[in-house]
Parts: structure tokens; sequence; C-alpha cells
């Protein structure tokens, strides 16, 4: 059966339409929110009130407050930027270092693949753990840190799909045309393997750019994230876990936040994902 | 099939030499002194001195590698510098109980995620899948220490059908500890069930719309007798390198659930032990989980190998 | 002693464990407890006003605590704990779990009780000789180790011999320095053993109690192999140990003191994550807890059939701000701070109102000494910007992970001022790593916070942290006057002289501002009070099962 | 013809029908009113290119369409029963008793992870058979298929059986019922030609033994001629021409079908002695709306009245119809050739101007062996090409001749012997050699959607050649050498036909002005209509600028229509070599012998040779490698040594025992269309 008797089935499924709208929503929402949440949030999310520790939800504090009196709401809404202040810069750094990464195993092939796919492993298998709990240690709790571990840790994951997309171009006849006139391998690397590879690469970014939120919280709730008080999702979650059962709002909130935005990008990625793989 | 693990098995040790060198230098630039970590601070700079030299902290970094590497290739693991007791029983026992809530996890996991991932290829397009699908991917995308908090407020202290701890009494009962086990697992499993039931039913999908199976329907049949005869097969064998990649999840996934559920398994012991630099507990930890790693990335290639006739006969080059 | 800075130190979270590491469960230099019997009337006044605090089920248990009907024999207590962080070791240990393991199976020649009383244990009675330069101890009589080895004067030197050894690992030199070195301990008898000072103290017999928790009596030949050999005096027999799970410990049948223990053993279980500590409490799992955490108390009280103990002590989280170096070294500056914080308010945040206001001087109003005329600093905004004088401060504030909570308090009470403070959490081992005699952070940071658990005599805080030159003096204060009151203090003979010389100390304190002390804290421990009695909240989490029973 | 008890006539009848497919812009028509009938032991032939509907309509026999499709009017009728009305369980009985189906790929219509045996026992089962019963029927069935030791191929995998073997598998499947309707949708294609020529042998043999109606479904008008009795020409979803298969061979009466004939080169037909007739544009689309006739746009016939009215289907002779309105002007359609008269095979060399002169060497390879892991695929290859000069390199897949040529280019893995350029060494990997080595020799590669980068213009794709190249036309001037359209230039590659795309690729190989071109079966993924037109362009090219090629191809007519010089390759030696006339005509190596005979053969005529099931990549013995299949074989000899190299008529080497008069030749004047007698020699199923 070939493509032309046979026009491709579905061309719009309605099924992305659907969960692409919801997903573009719920992220759109809160990249809104961690632009604008100084205007939308009622308190300010750093503000301690001896005197209101663990309000409950109620008129005063939509979401309650925590051990400290911060409004909890607050805290919500402000926690939405570092998690985006994480995610993108970690997914970019990934995307690119691996795409060059899986691009030059790829286009090169034997000793070179060989020794970029061992090195992989190796990171591979180096715990990311470690990696946080060094460089934290080293240079103090910040953005910077967490989108480094994330980026390296991805890296491979990256390369290997990047690799995997050009050893299957590499076999085909344009790249063995282009060795033929004798294109130096920048060139067939950049020039005629990259824009066939674009959807591997386009793919990893939006799957790599939900981990890196799941990993973000991860890594806070362990602690290894966010400077300290800082509004984060993952690390408020871990920071009020010990009330969880005086005051479970200061977990819900943070942990359903967190749910709404990887939930939202996960369908974003897998509609990008079907569009893209049918093309 | 025989080339293809000699190699894969000539480049793990290469692979863990990497990683030991990693994890050493890693180990160095973490500041902090083992000594100082013994003793506290209140003991004297003279005294944390004496005891480095008597942990032979004070020889040079390459020699104290190499003592390492020499002691860990013949066996002699040394003991937890901060515990005290031999890394080796440490270690491993760590790893038994962490592997027991993979295994457990594992179990949980396969065929709840295959019986999805079915269903909802096999109904593709469907709302069932729609459904299926959705959720999958809306559980998978839930850190599971949101998950395992969760569980722990409804299960164990609500509810109370469920112990809050992982760790069973000693010398409990097989039965007990996987009681004890339950809940970690679970959240394990939440995270992990949507991805292999994605790649379940991406396989099934083309397993029902693949000429073959296409074919059966010329032939008469039904599409359940297609589903059980033809397509059940043909959509688990790819499937067994996403349990693959679950598996190494898993690993990964555990770091969280035993410290929520206070589990001592391997995970929170290497992260113990890289925070409080007790080198040959991280190390071993390290190395163990590499090989633990790698022989599952293994075990996913050689079982989608075995599985899969093409393959195992040499059809297609590995 | 030190009660809510020590489940805070030494119970973490799981991120402070992570941020920590083992360091960070430090009770500190705070652990030596020296704490005369006249603090006890002040304990026992703020004892009952928690009590009244803490409802019916605190009567209840206050006075199942102090007076046990008919004490039920058998049963086993579950007890929840962090796993201790370096090998259980006498001679070395200094964290909460490893302290309470070792005190199950073995004694000291004094115990410390919970309101700071000594207690006889190993040693029925003491004397001070030549002024207080020479101590007799007199041992109890017919006292068999586990093993059956009887305890003998021998062995009492041979355990002090241990923790005097200048070349060892022991822990407890620092406490035993300028009072009793090696060599000191001789044996008088075969029932008596003789301690020959370097110079003359009163308090010593707190050095050789449980204040001094390093200070078992183990056999002679003890080779630091305490888990796998672990012989004692003590209530309880340790049947085993695993350092990620827990212990097992019997009911010790030789144990001297009759008919007790009434368990027949404890189970003790290790949690490494408070939160998982607290569910097992609640759900259940476990009967009480070895370290409680102070902020908890409140939340505590009101779940089902947990009860809560709660004691008073002298710890505290210095804020210590370096005097020697801009902007601190104005006097101002350092006042300006004092003045805005709230305190009342860290109190509530960081301990659940469990602890007292502090004055920024080292005489807590426990202490008998302390002087009463010193009027309470509180917030006070206008004076703030009066000192400050217009100055724009701003500066960095340096501590480690139990002190997460009192940092990000302080900040935000200064950001409500307009002082800036820039959090620099350190990991403990880097906190308390490298030189303390050039740069190890939690004494040569600009401003830190260090938690110190309680000490008996304000003296032992005085001299080694705001005296000049003293070891742990991480602002660098310097100040003749104090230093000159502090030794006349130590010399005095009489009440009247020393509370002198403490209100000279307070008032340079108070005035100069190189610590800010907000809040003493307090101590909690919280137990299923359905199923024990017996159970009690001690200032330095030590624990005590031998009265326990079930209910 | 026969009847079924209500009347209607037995065998198959489709009736009017329309298939249409949903689309993002709306419904498409696949296939329009189109009807026909097969009697029971009838064999219809539906030929056409991709793209007119051919695929669709075997769907719709079976009523298994994609979930997008329908029929939207019109019926399918077997034996009386309407097809399209059945109830869902009726279908399926139908399926299971009335239906085989046997598609183009058989490979992917058996389960890769179940051995043969199962599957056809399955099959078996659903037709009420009993457990043990199945189990003993499967070996009866696979022997019916003449394939070779059932018992061991029912214990195999589908893919441990070569090409042949699985469509064997799957025919026999195909006819475990005995089935009412078989259709067969392309059974051959990608199948070597001994291969396909033992399938068809197969299907001639079944399809008097089962009586059904057959529908075969191809692209290869020769094919279709040489096996059917009727024919019905497709274009653009409407049947345009039907008759009796000799009657539309021979004298087609639409210009399609004519121009389809004039673009088959024929076995022993040179570019020398004819242009081939290509067809211009390419069909249309499915859902394409054409108002008048579908062929218009491409006909050199059409006026106003094709553009405007679609023609109706008229009769044109015997059972011979044909949609166009200028049928009658096309008598002779093919003008070039007479279809009715034999090309005969030359063998008089002077034909091949440049074979005849021995042109000044540009390649030589002498000894050149290539393995891939432990197989030897290259063994010990010498071969020169002259200046100016073309040698066709023929050989069934897995031959290694594409290794070879890549060894030419410079790519794939590393071997031993020598490849000398005028005289000098080239350099085995491309990397080593200069840039003026690396212009001197290009390639066309096979897969037209490969060879060209997917995200570049066919401008840059041009102007990067021309840039390394060291070119020094532009662009347009390139493409226009390849009869490119200038407004090409800016697409990219997914809007090309496959048939621009190879021009584009063959531009590009000209770009730098190439001494050698390596031609990997260039059309072999091409229609009949294109592949006619590149050829052409690449004879063209040739005369033009001089250029030597190496053209690969399995077909032996394609090779033998472009080359000057054939090579024949058979597992990694080269067994024939010479002179294309002389080549072709013999004498010849048995295996060459067994090439033509296969592309030529009559059907149901017995087989010279029987076809030894020879798994490929199976270690050779110390003997002739060709000595397991060859018929005329000399045991004791031809399995246990290696044949000499022999020389016949100067320039002609065969490697082979038998003595250069006993090598075989064809006498009989080489055909193509209709076998004669074909017809007449099919038995009546109706009788």
């Amino acid at each position: 059966m070939n493509a032309v008797t046979l026009p491709v089935r579905h061309a719009t499924r309605p099924r992305f339409r659907v969960a692409l709208g919801v997903g573009v929503v719920i992220v759109v929402f809160w990249a809104v929110v961690a632009v604008l949440w100084p205007h939308l949030a009622p308190y300010d999310p750093e503000l301690q009130d001896p005197l209101h520790r663990f309000v409950p939800p109620g008129a005063g504090h939509l979401l309650g407050t925590d051990q400290f009196g911060r409004d909890t709401l607050s805290r919500m809404l402000a926690g939405a930027r570092p998690v985006l202040q994480v995610a993108p810069p970690a997914t970019a750094l990934a995307v690119i270092a691996g795409t060059l990464v899986g691009l030059i195993a790829g286009t090169h092939g034997g000793l070179v693949d060989e020794i970029v796919m061992r090195v992989l492993d190796a990171v591979v298998v180096f715990p990311a753990i470690i990696a946080a709990v060094l460089l934290v240690a080293l240079s103090g709790r910040s953005v910077t840190i967490l989108v480094l571990v994330i980026a390296g840790s991805f890296v491979p994951i990256v390369a290997r799909s990047v690799r995997a997309a050009t050893l299957v171009e590499r076999e085909k006849a344009y790249v063995e045309a282009a060795r033929l006139r004798g294109e130096p391998s920048w060139s067939l690397m950049l020039r005629e393997i990259l824009p066939n590879v674009v959807t591997t690469v386009l793919v990893e970014a939006t799957s790599r750019f939900g981990d890196a939120i799941f990993a973000a919280a991860t890594l806070s709730f362990l602690g290894l994230g966010q400077p300290p008080g800082s509004p984060d999702w993952g690390a408020s979650v871990s920071d009020n876990r010990l009330w969880l059962q005086l005051a479970p709002w200061t977990v819900l909130a943070p942990a359903l936040a967190i749910a709404s935005l990887v939930v939202g990008m996960a369908l974003v990625a897998d509609s990008l994902r079907g569009r893209w793989e049918a093309s | 099939m025989r080339r293809f693990l000699l190699r894969r098995l000539a480049a793990t040790p290469l692979t863990l030499l990497a990683v030991s060198v990693l994890v050493f230098t890693a180990t160095e630039l973490i500041p902090g002194d083992v000594a100082r970590t013994i003793l506290g601070r209140e003991a004297s700079d003279a005294t944390v001195a004496r005891l480095r030299i008597q942990l032979g902290l004070d020889r040079p970094v390459a020699t104290r590698y190499a003592d390492w590497l020499e002691g860990f290739v013949t066996g002699r693991w040394g003991d937890s510098t901060l515990l005290r007791v031999p890394v080796r029983d440490l270690v491993l026992t760590r790893l038994g109980d962490s592997l027991l809530l993979g295994a457990l996890a594992f179990v949980l996991l396969v065929p709840v995620a295959l019986t999805l991932g079915l269903v909802a290829g096999v109904n593709h397009d469907h709302p069932v899948d729609r459904i299926l699908s959705v959720s999958g991917l809306t559980l998978g995308a839930i850190p599971e220490f949101v998950t395992g908090v969760i569980l722990l407020v409804v299960f164990a202290v609500k509810l109370r059908w469920f112990p809050a701890s992982a760790q069973a009494p000693e010398g409990a009962a097989l039965a007990t500890r996987l009681g004890h086990l339950l809940l970690p697992a679970l959240s394990l499993v939440l995270l992990c069930t949507g991805y292999v039931a994605r790649h379940v039913r991406a396989s099934t999908v083309a397993a029902v719309e693949s000429p073959y199976a296409r074919a059966t329907e010329l032939r008469g049949f039904t599409r359940g007798q297609m589903v059980r005869r033809h397509v059940l097969r043909n959509s688990t064998i790819p499937a067994t390198s996403a349990l693959g990649v679950q598996l190494q999840f898993l690993l990964g996934g555990l770091v969280a659930v035993e410290l929520l559920f206070n589990y001592p398994g391997i995970g929170a012991l290497l992260l113990q032990s890289a925070t409080e630099k007790d080198l040959p507990t991280l190390q071993a930890s390290a190395m163990v989980l590499g090989v633990l790693y790698m022989l599952i990335v293994l075990a996913a290639d050689v079982a989608y190998r075995l599985l899969d006739p093409r393959i195992r006969l040499g059809a297609v080059a590995s | 002693m030190s009660a809510p800075s020590e489940r805070k130190i030494v119970g973490l979270s799981a991120r402070d464990q992570l941020d920590g590491g083992v360091l960070s469960r430090l009770p500190g230099p705070s652990r030596r407890l020296f704490l005369s019997g006249a603090g006890a009337a002040a304990l026992t006044g703020l004892l009952a006003a928690c009590a009244g605090e803490s409802g019916t089920s605190g009567a209840v248990r206050s006075s199942a605590a102090t007076a046990p009907a008919a004490p039920k024999r058998g049963g086993i207590l579950r007890a929840g704990s962090p796993p201790p962080p370096t090998a259980v070791d006498p001679l070395t240990m200094y964290d909460g779990s490893a302290i309470a393991i070792v005190q199950l199976v073995a004694d000291y020649l004094i115990w410390l009780d919970k309101d700071f009383k000594l207690v006889p244990r190993l040693a029925e009675k003491w004397t001070a000789e030549e002024g207080g330069k020479r101590w007799a101890f007199s041992l109890r009589q017919g006292v068999t180790f586990s093993d059956g080895t009887p305890l003998d004067a021998e062995t009492v030197k041979a355990s002090f011999d241990r923790l005097l050894d200048p070349d060892g690992k022991s822990a407890a030199l620092s406490a035993f320095d300028t009072v009793l070195a090696a060599g000191g301990v001789s044996v008088r008898d075969a029932s008596t053993v003789v301690f020959t000072l370097e110079r003359s103290f009163s308090d010593f017999p707190y050095l050789v109690s449980a204040g001094n928790y390093n200070a078992l009596i183990l056999k002679k030949d003890y080779k630091g192999d305490f888990t796998k050999k672990p012989i004692g005096t003590g209530p309880f027999l340790l049947e085993s140990y695993d350092p990620s799970a827990g212990a097992t410990l019997t009911r010790n049948p030789k144990y001297w003191e009759p008919g007790k223990p009434y368990l027949d053993g404890v189970q003790i279980k290790f949690y490494a994550d408070d939160q998982a500590d607290l569910l097992a409490l609640q759900s259940g799992e476990i009967d009480t807890q070895i370290l409680s955490r102070p902020a908890l108390a409140g939340p505590l009280k009101g779940l089902g059939d947990i009860v809560v103990d709660q004691v008073a002590g002298t710890g505290l989280t210095a804020f210590t701000l370096r005097v020697d170096k801009a902007p601190f070294d104005r006097k101002e500056v350092r006042q300006a701070i004092a003045y805005a914080l709230d305190r009342p308010g860290v109190n509530t945040t960081v301990y659940d109102g469990v602890g007292a206001l502090g004055n920024d001087h080292l005489l807590a109003s426990l202490f008998p000494v302390a002087p009463k005329d010193i009027p309470q600093r509180a917030k006070d905004p206008a004076k703030v910007a009066t000192l400050l004088g217009g100055q724009k401060l701003s500066f960095a504030l340096t501590y480690d992970p139990p002190s997460k909570d009192y940092a990000l308090t302080i900040q935000n009470q200064l950001k409500q001022v307009g002082i800036e403070v820039t959090l620099d959490q350190r990991t403990s081992a880097d906190f308390y790593g490298g030189d303390q005699a050039k740069d190890t952070p939690w004494l040569f940071s600009d401003a830190n916070l260090v938690g110190w658990a309680g000490r008996a005599v304000p003296s032992q805080f005085i001299i080694p942290m705001v005296k000049s030159g003293g070891v742990w003096n991480g602002s660098k204060y310097a100040n003749p006057t104090l230093d000159a009151a502090a030794k006349t203090y130590d010399s005095a003979t009489t009440d009247e002289e020393r509370k002198a010389q403490a209100e000279i100390i307070a008032k340079a304190l108070n005035e100069d501002v190189p610590v800010i002390i907000t809040v003493w804290s307090g101590a909690i421990r919280a137990y299923n009070g359905k199923r024990f009695t017996g159970i009690t909240a001690h200032p330095a989490s030590y624990v005590d099962f031998s009265s326990v029973s079930r209910l | 013809m026969t009847t079924t008890p209500d009347g209607s006539a037995a065998g198959l009848t489709v009736e009017g029908l329309t298939v249409a497919y949903r689309t993002a812009r709306g419904e498409a028509a696949a296939v329009t009113g189109m009807s026909f009938h097969v009697a029971p032991g009838e064999t219809y032939g539906l030929v056409g290119e991709s793209g007119c509907g051919k695929t669709t309509l075997s769907r719709a026999l079976g009523r298994h369409l994609p979930p997008n499709g329908a029929v939207t009017s019109g019926r399918v009728r077997l034996d009386g029963v309407d097809v399209l009305d059945l109830a869902p369980a009726d279908l399926r009985k139908w399926r299971a008793t009335s239906l085989a189906v046997v598609h183009q790929d058989a490979g992917s219509s058996l389960d890769p992870t179940m051995r043969v045996g199962p599957q056809l026992a399955e099959i078996l089962r659903l037709r009420g058979l009993s457990r043990a019963g199945a189990r003993e029927e499967v070996p009866r069935m696979l022997a019916r298929v003449r394939l070779p030791d059932p018992a061991s191929i029912a214990r195999r995998y589908p893919h441990q059986l070569s090409g042949g073997q699985q469509q064997r598998v799957v025919i026999a499947a195909a006819l475990t019922a005995r089935p009412r309707l078989l259709v067969l949708d392309e059974p051959t294609t990608g199948l070597d030609a001994t291969v396909e020529r033992e399938i068809l042998d197969l299907i001639w043999m079944l399809r008097a033994e089962i009586g059904a109606a057959v529908v075969l479904i191809s692209h290869d008008l020769g094919l279709v001629g040489r096996l059917c009795d009727r024919v019905g020409v497709l274009y653009g979803g409407h049947l345009v021409e039907e008759g009796n298969a000799r009657d539309v061979l021979a004298a087609p009466r639409h210009p399609y079908t004519s121009a389809l004939l004039a673009a088959v080169p024929r076995l022993g037909e040179s570019r020398h002695a004819r242009r081939l007739a290509a067809i211009s544009g390419h069909p249309p689309a499915a859902g394409e709306n054409v108002a008048g006739c579908p062929f218009a746009p491409r006909c050199a016939l059409a006026d106003g009245l094709c553009a405007r009215t679609l023609p109706r289907l008229e009769a044109a002779g015997t059972r011979h119809e044909v949609r166009c309105h200028h049928s009658d002007r096309l008598y002779h359609p093919s003008s070039a050739v007479d279809v009715q008269t034999p090309a005969r095979l030359r063998d008089d060399p002077g034909l091949s101007p440049t074979a005849a002169d021995p042109a000044p060497e540009l390649l030589q390879i002498r000894g050149l062996t290539r393995k891939y892991g432990r197989t030897t695929v290259v063994d010990d290859v010498s071969l020169s090409i002259g200046h100016g000069q073309v040698l066709g390199l023929v050989g069934e897949s897995g031959s290694g001749k594409t290794t070879l040529a890549r060894a030419v280019a410079g790519l794939g893995p590393r071997g031993t012997g020598t490849i000398s350029l005028d005289g000098h060494a080239l350099p085995a990997s491309l990397r080593r050699r200069d840039a003026r080595t690396r212009r001197r020799v290009q390639m066309v590669f096979q897969s037209p959607d490969a060879s060209l980068n997917p995200s570049h213009t066919v401008r840059t794709i041009l102007a990067r050649a021309l840039h390394t190249l060291r070119g020094s036309v532009s662009p347009q001037e390139l493409a226009a050498r390849a009869d490119l359209d200038g407004h090409l230039l800016d697409s990219r590659p997914d809007r090309l036909s496959g048939g621009q795309k190879q021009r584009v690729a063959i531009a590009r190989a000209f770009a730098g002005e190439p001494d050698l071109v390596v031609c990997d079966e260039p059309v072999s993924a091409l229609d009949v209509s294109v592949q006619a037109g590149v050829l052409q362009l690449l004879s063209d090219q040739q005369r033009a600028t001089g250029t030597s090629y190496l053209f690969i191809s399995h077909d032996l007519a394609v090779v033998g229509y472009l080359a000057d010089r054939v090579a024949v390759m058979y597992r990694g030696q080269i067994v024939d070599e010479g002179p294309a006339g002389r080549v072709l005509q013999g004498p010849h190596h048995p295996y060459t012998a067994s090439l033509v005979a296969a592309s030529l053969a009559r059907l149901g005529e017995p087989t010279e040779q029987d076809t030894g099931m020879v798994q490929p990549g199976r270690p050779t013995g110390p003997g002739c490698r060709f000595a397991p299949r060859c018929p005329r074989r000399i045991d004791g000899l031809c399995d246990s040594e290696n044949p000499p190299v022999r020389t016949e008529g100067g320039d002609h080497t065969v490697r082979c025992h038998l003595g250069i008069g006993d090598l075989p030749r064809r006498a009989v004047p080489v055909t193509i269309g209709v076998a004669p007698g074909a017809t007449e020699e099919k038995e009546d199923p109706s009788a």
C-alpha cells in the first residue's frame, strides 16, 4: 500500500487537539503565573506571621498558611517561577549538548562513536545524586546548579536518541552522496544530517522538558535544588510534609501544582510528538 | 548473540572504572572531612589530624584510589568509614532490600501496564484508549514523592490499612515484609505504568495494523482471535526494552521513595554516604548500582533478543 | 541542657540530612551539661505550666511518671530514632541515637535527672577533699557487668583513663580540659576511686555524671567495638544492632536495681526521616520517640493517644556577629539587629512556644545567678532606625541545615525593618569543617548561627564563647572587663559574689551584643499514653527506660 | 459462462464500484465506476502505475479497506453473493471460505514471531480441522506449493525462509480453503527474476487446479500478459482498456496502454537501436478532480474534448473495450517498434560501437574482495571499464553487485584488491581520495527517496554539489540538462515524483563532470513509464559527456538496453562478462541462461532447470557456486572444483567447467508480450 493511493489517516486527530489544548492552557497558565505572580499573589510569599501559623484554608488565606504563617496560595503562585527558571535552560542545554554529541558520534561512527558511547554510559551509570551533592556542596544551592545537574543527566538520553536517528540518516544515499563529493564532516553533520533529525531533536526537547520539571521537583524535594526558603514546589512539599497531618494544604497545594504542570507538559509533549512523528 | 553478550560484558568493567574515578573525584571535591565527622565539631584539630592519619586520609589521592581499586577488585571492600561495619554486608543487604522493593513494584507493574497498553492499543482511537492513555500519561508525570505522600496519608494514617514504614520488623515473614512494601511499591508502579503502557500500546497499534494481522482478518479470523494469536506476542516483545528503561527508572525513583517510606535501601545509602563522604560505602554503592543498572539494560536487550525469533535466530544484525 | 535544639539538631528532615549529613546531627559543643540543683525549682514551675497546656493527658502523664501505682511487668517498648550517623562507640559518640542506645546498656557513676539533679548510680556517694581539688567516689556494691564480671574501682579507673588518653579518640577530652588530666585517676580501694584535679572544682561530679555522656563505665578490655561486644551494667542487653534498621534490646536480668527494668525489652527502629518517624508514632508502629522535635509539640498533642512530655532547658541558637569586621564592628549595628528581632515570634515559629525569651546575654533566667534587672529587649523599629542612622545594612548569614528554620525566621524579621540578609546555607560538614584556628566557617564567618545545647553553669558558655581568645569565640569579642569578671566568677565562693560578677558579664554582653540570643529552648518527648507510662522528656533527650511500664 | 442458481454470473462480478477515502481535504475517490467480470478459472490482470487505484481495488474486493476508506457505490459479487452486503459474521465466514489474498510483501503477511507450521495450522483450525488434523495437513499444504522438505519448512520462522519460500507459504495459506476468488496483489514484486519465474509457474499450475476466479494486480505488463486471460488497464481510478490479454498487449487501443508498452525496454534491445518513450507527467492523485479523460494531460492525442468529457468505455474489438475518444487514431501506437515482431538478439557486436572499438581503459578492478563480517560478498573480482563505455552489472539480490559498486565509489567495508582509474591507484577509502579524484567518480543511488536530502531544495542540492565538485555551470543549467523544469528548483524532494528525484540525483552526479558514474539500480524503484525517461536521460547524458557508467540492475532487459558490456555476478563472483549482445545471446554461463530464460519464458512450459532452494548466505563449498542450481551440472566436478574462466570470441569470458561449445545459447528469438498460445493452452474452467 503506498502513500499516494492511501492518504495519511487522520491528518488531524481530534484527540490531539483536545489534549494539546488542555496541555497548552495549563502550561501557559503557569508560565503567566511565573511572570506575573507578584501581581497575582494576595500576600508576599516570604512574609511570616507567627500569629497565623497553620491557618486552614478560608477567607483570609484561600489555601491557608504554613509553619511560618506564610500564605500557601501566594507561595504556590510564586513557586511557578523557580520551576520555569530551571526547566527551560536545563532542557535547552541538554538538547543542544546532546544533539551535538549524538551527531558527532553518529556521523563519525567507529572508534569515535564507541568512545563517546562508553563515556555516555559512564555518565548514565554515575549516580546523578552524587553529582548534585557535590555541586551543591561546592557552590551552595542555586538554580544554576540545578540546571547543570539536570542537563548533565539528560545529555546521554538526548545524545542516544539523536545518535540513533543520525545512524539511520547516515546510511541514506544523500549522505553518501555528500561524502562522495567530499563534504567535510562538520558540513555532513550540520548541513546534511541535522535538518533531518530535527524531528527527533524536537521530540526529545518536549519530552526532556517535562522530565526536567519532574527532575527539578524531585531534586528540590531531596533538598538538592533551591535556596532555602524558596517557594519552589518540590522544596515546599519536602519542607511541609512533616506537617502533613496538621496542615495538609501546605503539602497538597505545591504537590498539585507540580502535578498539574507536569501533566500539562506531558499532554503538550505527547500531542506534539504525535504530530511530528506523523509528519 | 554470544558476540553481542561478550562485547557488552567487556564494556562493563571499563564503564565501571570510569564511574569509580568519577565517584572518587567527586568525593574528593565534596567539602568536609570524615575524621571531623566521626569526632564531632568539639574535638580539637590535633585529635582530628590523628584520626585522619589513622584512617589513611593523609595519603595522596592516587595512592588511596589505587588501594581502593585493588581492594575492590580483589573482593576486599573494606569497612564503612563512619559506621565501621563491613561495606560488603552493608551494601549487599541494602541492595537486597531495594531489590525486594523493586521486584515487588516490577511484579505489580508488568501485568497492569501490559493489560492497559493492550486494551488501549486494541481499541486505539476509541474513548477507552483516550482515557487510558491520558490517565497513564497523567499518573506517570506526577513525581513519586507526591503520590507517595498522598498514599501515606490515605492508607497509612487515615485508613490504617497499611503500615507507614516500609521496613518490617526484624525476622518478619516475607508476606509481612511485602505488606510493608506495598505502598512504596505502589507509588513506583503509578510512576512507571504510564510509560510502559504507552510502549505496549504503541507496539500493539503497530501489530494490529501490521500486514500479518490484517492478513489474518482477511483469512476470516475474528478480531479477538487476531489479538490473542498475533497481536499479544508481537506487542509485548518490544515492550521488554521499555520495561528495561523503567527498571532503571525504578532504581532512580528508589531514593525518594526509600526516604519517604523509611526504607533502608541502596538509594538511601548512596545518598547518605555521598553527603557524609563515606567513601568505601559510596564507591561500593555506586559500583553495585552501576553493575545492576548495566545488567538490567543487558537483560532487557537479551530478553528482547531471546523473545524475538528474528533476532534470536540471527536474521537481523545485532 | 538543651532541650529544643536537641531534637532539632539530632532529628533531621530528609532534606536536612541531605543538606547536612552527619555533622548536622551534632548536639555540638552544647552537650556538656552542668546545672546546679537550684535550677530545678524554676524548671518545675515551667513544667507545670506546660502540663496544664497539654491538657488532661499531660496531667495524667505527670502523675504516672512520678508515682507509678503498680507497674506491670513485661512488654516491649518500641521507640523510633534517626539512625546513628557514625559507629556507635561510647568513646566518640555525640548523636542522640547512639547516646540513647548506649545509655540503655551501660551506666554512669551518676545519672543526671531530667530536672538536673545528680542521681547516684554506680557511685553511691562522693566527697570533695582538699577544698574540692580531690574527689573520692564510693562504688555501689554487688554490681556486675552483663557478662558476669563484677564492677570494681580498677574498671572505673580504666574507663576514665580511656577518656583522658590524649592520644586516643576520646570525645570527652575537651570537657576535662584544665580540670582533670591523664593520670589523675587512682584506686584507693576496691570500691573507691579517687580523682585528683588540676585545680579546685566544686561542680566536678557533673563531669563524671551522665552530663558528660561519654563517661560510661565500660569493661577494662573495651576495644571500641561496642555493638559487637555490648557489655555494660545498664538495664538492658543489646541483642542485635543494624546501622540501617535498628537495635533490639532485652531486659538485663543482672541489673543491679531490684525489680527493674519492668519492660522485657526495647526495640529501637531507625527512621532516616522525621516524617517517617512521626507517621510511625501516629500509626502506632512505635510507642515513643527517642528524639522528639520541639517544633512538633503542638501538633503532637492533638494526635489521639499521643502525649507529650516537655521540659525547659538552656540550649540556644547563637546568632554570632564578628565584632572585628565591618559592618558588625560598630556596636550600634549589632544593637540595631537585636532590636529588630521579634523574640516571641521566633519562639512561636521555631520552637512552637516551648522556649523562654533570651536577652542577648548568656545568663539564662534558669541560672540562679541570672540578673533580674536588665530590661527584656523587644522589637523596636524606631530604635533600629535611630541606631542605624540611615545606614543601609545587608549581610550574609552562614549556617548549617539544622538552623534553617531559625535563619528563615530572622531573615524575614530583619527584612521587615529594611535589613537585607542573604542566607548562606552550608552542609554541616562544610560549616564545621576546616581548621578551628583559622578558617572554619562556624567560627570565622561574619555572621552565623550555631546551635548550642544547654549548660549547667553559665561559665561553661562564657569562657569558650565570649571570653577573649575563647576556643569557640566566633564573634572575636574581647572585653577586659568581662574577662576579669569571668575569672572572678569562677573563683567566687559566695552566691552574692557570683551574682555581682554575673551582672557585670550580662550587662556587657547585653550592651555589646557579640551574640544575639532570642530564645532559650526546651525539650519534649512524645509517646503513646495509652500503652506505656514512665516515659519522660529529658533536656538532653537522654533515655532511662528502667522505670517504664506498660499500661 | 456458468450462472449461479439465482441467475447471476458465477465468478467475480464488479459493478460500478467506486471507492473513496476521507481525507483532511474531503472525500477522495481512488477508484471510480469500475466494472468487470472474472469467470471461475479465469485469470484477470489489472495493470497500472502506482497511484492508479490498483491496491484500493484489491482491498475493496475483500472488503478490507482502511477505516477511512469506503465503497460509495457499486457492488462486488462473488458467485452471486453480494460481498458488500454481508453482515460482519457472514463476512468473516465468507473470507474464510471463499477468499484468498496474496500480497506483495509476503514476509510481512506472516507473523514474524510464530513458526510457519503453527500459522498454517491455525488457519486450518479455523476451517474446522482438529488440532491433529491441522498438524497433519500442514506438510501437505506446503508440498502443494512445491516447497521441498515441508516438515522442515513448517518448523521455521518466516524470516528463516527466502522471499520466494515466504511467498509460497503465503500462497499455501491462501489456498487452505478452496477459494472462489484469489486476489494476487503484485505477488512477485521485489523478487529476483528466477524466483519470480518460479512463483509465476506455481500460480500458473495452481490456478487450473483450484478453478477460482483469479485477479492478478501488477504494474508489469509483461507479467500480466504472460499469465492472464484478460487484462484491465487502470488509470486514475478508471478502467481505460479491457480485453483479452493477447489483444491488449499486441494491439493496444488506448494511448496509455500503448505508451506503457513503448516504455518497456525489451531484452536484447540496445539504446543504440531505440529510444525509450517515457510518458511525461504523472498520474492524477486520488481525489484529484478530473472532468475529462484522466490521461488527457499526458496524452499526445488529447484535444479539447478529452479535457472536458470523460470518454465512455466502448467496444474496440472482440471482448475488447477502450475508454478513449480517439482510439481509432491509435492503430499502431508504439510506432517505433512493432510489438508483434520480436526484437532479435543481435550477436553482431558491431552494433554496439563502443564495445567494438577496444576503448582505452578508464577503470580497472583487480582481485577485489569485500567481506561483511565473515561473509565474503565480493570474491576476487576483476573488471574493467573503458572510456565512454557502459558496463552493466547484473545479478540477483545478494550477489554482491551493490557492494562491488560501492567499493568503486569508495564506500563500504575495506578489503583487498586494487582499483585504478586511468592507471592511477584509487584509494579504497573515500577519505583518502583527494578532491580531484572524488570529483571523477560519482554515484547515482537506488532509492530516489533517500538519495536527496529531504530538508534541502533542489537548488540547494545542486548548488552544494556544484560547489564541492567545483562545477562550472549554474544549478538551472544543471537541472535543464537533466530535463528538469526550472520551477522545481525551489521545491523540496517531497514534492517531487520518483522520476524527478532520480533526475535530480543524476544531475547532481554530473555536477563535476565525472569520468565515471556508478549507477546502483537507479530505476528499480520507478514505474515503467518513469523508468523509461530516466534510462533515456542516462543514455543521453552518456552520449553528451562521454562519461563511463558502471550500471547495476537486476533487470536483464534494462541492463541490456543501456550497457555496452555486461557482467553477470553470482554470489560474489563474475561468472560471465563480455559485450552485451554476446552475453545475452550466448553461448553464455548457465546462470546467465537462467536469467534470460526467466525473463522470457512462456508460462506453463516445463522449466529447463529446477530451482534449487539455495539459502542465501549458505557457506559455499569448493566447487562452482552455481552448481547446486545448475541444470548442466557435471556431478563430481562442478561441486568439487572451482570452474575455469573460459574465453569466447576474444573478449567474452565465462566461468564454467563446460566447454564453449557446450555452453547454453539462446536460439529462440526473444519476445515480449504475450506468450504465443498461452490463452489457448489454458483449460476451460467451465468445462
